[in-house]
């Protein structure tokens, strides 16, 4: 049993103990699932242990992120396991305890003012308003990458105490929050950073949502499969009809090829290469790939996989809402067609073979 | 083209028809100023609203084509196609009537005893009684051969019906449903003999309605669940036994209309208007392509409303009309987050974002009602045919 | 039997005695097959006797040019009994007899001077290239529709006698002629027409491929169903398996859409309304079903329709070919999608509903 | 996932690969300059030129991962991927060797005897020595039990075949064909039975070679006819009886290799460089969407190689290779048109229109040869446990 799979199977373990539920106004996420998570040292793994994580491999965080994706837990960890901790420690910040919940957001109409210009992480105000900010409400900390103060390169990568800020109740397709931030003058920390950093750090984000949409696929298309070999019509399985056949097939292929580009994109992340592309990469594949298998889904299992007491919907929802999150399908797609173009008209081949 | 069945006539222009469609424009634009309704994606499923369709009634909007002396106004098919049609692309809260009107009116027409038509089918044109069809059951799926429900005759000759229909769209605000039973046992050499179709009063005592709730938490369709209802015997629909004839009878009414191509028209309108205001050549493009598709549906579907003018039940035709529609229907979704950066959400301040979210979320159910788009392929393969 | 079955049974009876083959640099159309039509007076239906052609009524040249479409005959008939011929007497330009085959072009980039400024059809000299001319080196005659001379609103319509002039022999996918035309000072006779004029002329064009596209849709649906209702696979014919069949419905629904809109633009042209839309949304709407039914016809026929011995290649290829002539699917989509907002943001529905 | 015949594990870095991978570009840019050949479509399977196949073979990257006894240069699948990609992707003239490559040396590997290995391979990665794969028949389509050439002992202990066997390609320009034959009678209980491999002499007497010309005109495919063609009884490949599993042990090979998704590789190209020229946001976007499906297949396509290293024959996820891959080798075409306007013609004086019409001309192959979507699907679902 190799190390990941004995972090699957703990997880695997806490998440049989809490049952995926609707998310709605009054109960916007699993807090019980946090808390056994935290508990377990669960929601600090991939970050070391001297900046108060738990330590353990970046394939460890992601093994944990796809688990959670799978059993549609509600709960921040993909955000701050491969996104906002990463993040912190990129721009050499404080980690905020892993117990309390982390999140990321792209504060790109965000007004930053430095307070303080000493070396080191400084301080900076920060005022405007931050979009789609997965957990809004539900994380303490919001970890906001912002341009850079006018007259400076790059970013600025600021650690937000939200616990005291206002957020909308905005939600995504599968209830999660996805609220609006509303900064006025809030004085945080916060470290400049390269635009190359803000770039990785916004492939990271999106490589973190293929992640979870490359196991909720695979967890899609593996129900159905089920489904089409227990339910019976016209007095057979219905996976013995050609036409299911060929529609889980067609889903198979696009489950595959996801998984195949989404590890890739990781193990590269993992060497600790440009991920810029290979992160657009995944993020567009595995949007295209949501299509497909949440169409196929809901149509092998029929009408009984669009009620809400059905699981299905806990997983295709969240697929419909992932893929144009931390940045669409389009808005990737542009950026992977300009970045293969980069070295000139006659060296796309080259720059695919470089991706990952 | 060699498979007849297939094909269909043109449908010729109908100037009553583009009068109507005008009244109906102006009827809807006042509304929506007035605000008595706001557009929404799927509102034939969802947009229930009795007063509404009283307005309707009241504007002579049902019951189109029925005979005057049941409360029709003898129009033509063609007539109610512009009426339906300007209904769905206004996203105006059609449900509650929708199934009355469409469906079981016609079905009441043709298989009722002149007592119900004379007291039924005069409320469903004024907007005010409404209707379910229970055909599925929670083991037939699309297998409808295989429903349990059974209805017995007592002493009395009443029926006795016992057993659960689901997917009743809108049961709880409906006052009668036509529903499919079991009138004698099934029969492995003729799986389609035995099967009856009753008309019950929603009200009468042993019916429960429990909510379906589907994924969005939306309650619009019903669990209906007969428990020893006794059905008065003069309530058989039809002949004794007919009951899939009937049903099959039906589907050109129910395969065919603009709703099975227009339920996310509203995502387009709100598509057109950011192209309008963006000018995106490819979005344009896009835009171009979806009317395209909307445009050979409507003809498709118009085709059959004339056939039915003609006094025709062009099953097959309607088949394509739904499996070419209701696919068109959820590719309205990619096509738009193609060439459009917007997040779908009920929250969304944008109206796009919000459509694009009522659209995603009532995606699984437009190949799936009616009968899934896999059976009607198998539908449109006879009729080419080939089994 | 209506007056159209009539023409159609004569068309076939025709047709019967020449078979389809495959177009070649020393075989570019059918003649014999153009002399038969000719000597029936069938090149000329549907335009006046008056001027010199066989009378009949569009509805006649339609089902003409369908028939000679389903059965790829190899004779500019679409072009000269649909475009060409229509052109001309909305120019109000004599027609060349129609026994010898006249064509349409686009001349986007001729330049055109005036030699005439009296009243009535004038003269003009034509300069510059025509791209893409269908049946170039067959035609005796091309119909140019040009800008109009600098400074003047509109364009011109000029009649270019091309028998003498050079073209080259390019070709589309099935071979058919789609020469360059080079013009160097070529006089002719022509004709103003207003703006509105020409983009009906476009339309006319695009109209007559989205015909001959519709009618050969229909014929390799026809031959698909044939071919697997006869073939046999593992035992029983392939129109007994659930994937084919599915694939023959996906076919069915796109040629009944191309047919149903098709015929709706063909019946308003007769009307006499404005057709710029209806033809836009007939050639889209024909080129998008060309990739699903052209597809699935080989996938359904296997390697034996991908012969140059089977005739289904004559209607693929051409198919490829004719989506994207007399403007492509892309830019006939951008008119449409133009067209049906030109009466603002709040308008597109009741565009919608006057298209046709 | 449940669903572990489809997993596979992710394909390690090679840097010998990558090594490689430079040196086959360097050669290559060297060639097209000096004009040896030109940018094709599908050149695996119209890219006819033995000189070339030939400068591979003195370069070693022939034979690739064969023992060095057998001429081969013990390379990992991983290297021979990285060679086979770039020669793809430029549209090299690879037609000559590729089946002998790809499939014919290594199911001599396999089942050959010594005398056939020692004499066969060497030439075979020499590039002097090609292949042709007789399976298909005119009546068997995609049921290769229906096969009916027969092969039947003669008094010295050899073959005698009569049949013939369709779509070999370039049976024309070939040396050997790997032929499946019945050796016995066919059995209705075990339809894969009683049949075997021969290794067959192209020029032995009673061999005719007639074109298949297809839609193109292109002369690729061959009709290959044995009539009472004596083939020594040596030449048996493997065992007798056992030639249904010999050829699906091909398939791997034969379904998993960059040349199931790169066949329009070159319109891609061509595209990028009209993407660089205008700019256009959507045709940019188009661009990155099919990047995204490349960078997938290649992973999926380099996984199976890794496999192959590691001594497994995956066929479920071959098949999905081959079906998602040449699903995307025809999509490409549609892509391109919805964000260009370009005419396809193969006059044309644009690069882009010239591969559009060569990519468009050879579609009807890419989902066909080699099993088709519908055979392979079967498999995959197969594969998925359901049936």
């Amino acid at each position: 049993m190799s190390d990941q799979d004995l972090v699957v199977e703990t997880v695997r373990d806490i998440l049989g103990g809490f049952e995926p539920f609707a998310l709605t106004a009054e109960r916007r996420w699993d807090a019980g699932l946090w808390g056994a998570l935290a508990e377990a040292g669960l929601t600090g793994v991939g970050l070391p242990e001297e900046a108060g994580g738990s330590g353990g491999e970046l394939a460890d965080a992601v093994a944990i992120v796809r688990t959670l994706a799978a059993g549609a837990g509600a709960v921040p960890v993909a955000e701050q396991l491969l996104v906002a901790g990463p993040a912190l420690l990129t721009a050499d910040l404080d980690l905020p305890s892993p117990e309390h919940p982390t999140t990321f957001a792209l504060g790109d109409a965000v007004t930053v003012h430095p307070v303080d210009n000493g070396d080191g992480p400084g301080r900076f105000t920060l005022t405007g308003t931050v979009p789609d900010v997965a957990w809004a409400g539900v994380a303490q900390h919001v970890v906001v990458l912002a341009p850079a103060p006018a007259g400076i390169e790059g970013a600025v990568l600021a650690l937000v105490d939200a616990s005291s800020l206002p957020a909308t109740d905005a939600s995504n397709l599968a209830g999660e929050p996805r609220g609006t931030l509303v900064l006025d003058r809030v004085g945080t920390s916060g470290a400049l950073l390269t635009a190359a950093q803000a770039s990785e750090l916004r492939a990271r984000y999106a490589l973190a949502r293929s992640v979870q949409l490359a196991a909720a696929l695979e967890q899609v298309l593996a129900w159905t499969v089920q489904y089409a070999g227990e339910r019976h019509q016209f007095g057979r399985p219905l996976g013995k009809f050609q036409a299911i056949q060929m529609e889980l097939a067609e889903m198979a292929g696009e489950v595959t090829a996801v998984t195949a580009l989404t590890d890739a994109a990781v193990q590269a992340l993992d060497r600790g290469e440009n991920v810029v592309l290979a992160a657009a990469a995944a993020k567009v594949r595995a949007g295209a790939a949501v299509e497909v298998v949440a169409r196929l889904a809901h149509q092998v299992h029929g009408a009984i996989g669009f009620t809400q007491e059905h699981k299905l919907h806990h997983l295709t929802r969240r697929l419909w809402s992932w893929r144009d999150e931390a940045g669409s399908d389009l808005a990737w797609s542009r950026v992977l067609g300009a970045g293969v173009l980069a070295g000139g008209p006659d060296a796309l081949w080259p720059a695919l073979t470089r991706v990952v | 083209m060699s498979s007849n069945s297939l094909t269909l006539a043109p449908a010729p222009r109908s100037e009553a028809a583009e009068q109507l469609r005008a009244e109906v424009r102006e009827f809807l634009a006042a509304e929506l100023a007035a605000g008595s309704f706001t557009t929404h994606v799927d509102t034939w499923l969802s947009g229930v609203d009795p007063a509404f369709s009283k307005k309707l009634g009241e504007r002579g909007w049902l019951g189109m084509t029925w005979p005057k002396q049941y409360g029709g106004h003898e129009r033509s098919a063609m007539e109610r196609y512009a009426v339906t049609e300007e209904l769905l692309a206004a996203g105006a809260p059609v449900a509650a009537h929708w199934i009355a009107d469409r469906q079981s009116g016609p079905n009441l027409l043709t298989y009722g005893t002149e007592k119900q038509r004379q007291e039924i089918l005069p409320r469903i044109a004024a907007g005010e009684c409404f209707f379910v069809i229970g055909m599925s059951e929670p083991d037939s799926g699309s297998d409808l051969a295989s429903i349990r429900t059974k209805a017995t005759r007592n002493g009395d000759g009443d029926w006795v019906v016992n057993g659960a229909k689901v997917w009743t769209s809108n049961a709880h605000h409906s006052h009668y449903g036509i529903v499919l039973v079991r009138t004698s046992p099934s029969d492995s050499a003729n799986r389609h003999a035995g099967m009856s179709q009753l008309l019950i009063d929603l009200s009468l005592p042993g019916i429960t309605i429990n909510p379906i709730r589907i994924l969005d938490g939306g309650h619009h369709f019903n669990e209906v669940v007969f428990e020893d209802v006794v059905v008065p015997g003069d309530m058989l629909l039809g002949e004794e036994g007919n009951g899939w004839h009937q049903v099959t009878a039906e589907l050109a009414f129910e395969r065919s209309g603009p709703e099975r191509f227009l339920s996310t028209y509203p995502l387009v309108a709100e598509f057109g208007r950011r192209v309008a205001e963006t000018g995106d050549p490819a979005a344009l493009a896009t835009l171009g392509r979806l009317s395209a598709r909307i445009l050979a549906l409507r003809q498709m579907s118009l085709r059959i409303a004339a056939a039915l003018d003609r006094g025709e039940l062009p099953n097959i035709p309607a088949a394509l009309v739904k499996d070419v529609g209701t696919t068109f229907e959820a590719d309205v979704i990619e096509e738009v987050r193609r060439v459009v950066d917007v997040t779908p959400s009920l929250d969304s301040p944008d109206p796009l974002g919000r459509a694009l979210a009522e659209a995603q979320l009532h995606a699984p159910g437009y190949t799936l009602r009616g009968g899934t788009n896999e059976i009607l392929r198998g539908i449109v393969a006879r009729g080419l045919g080939l089994r």
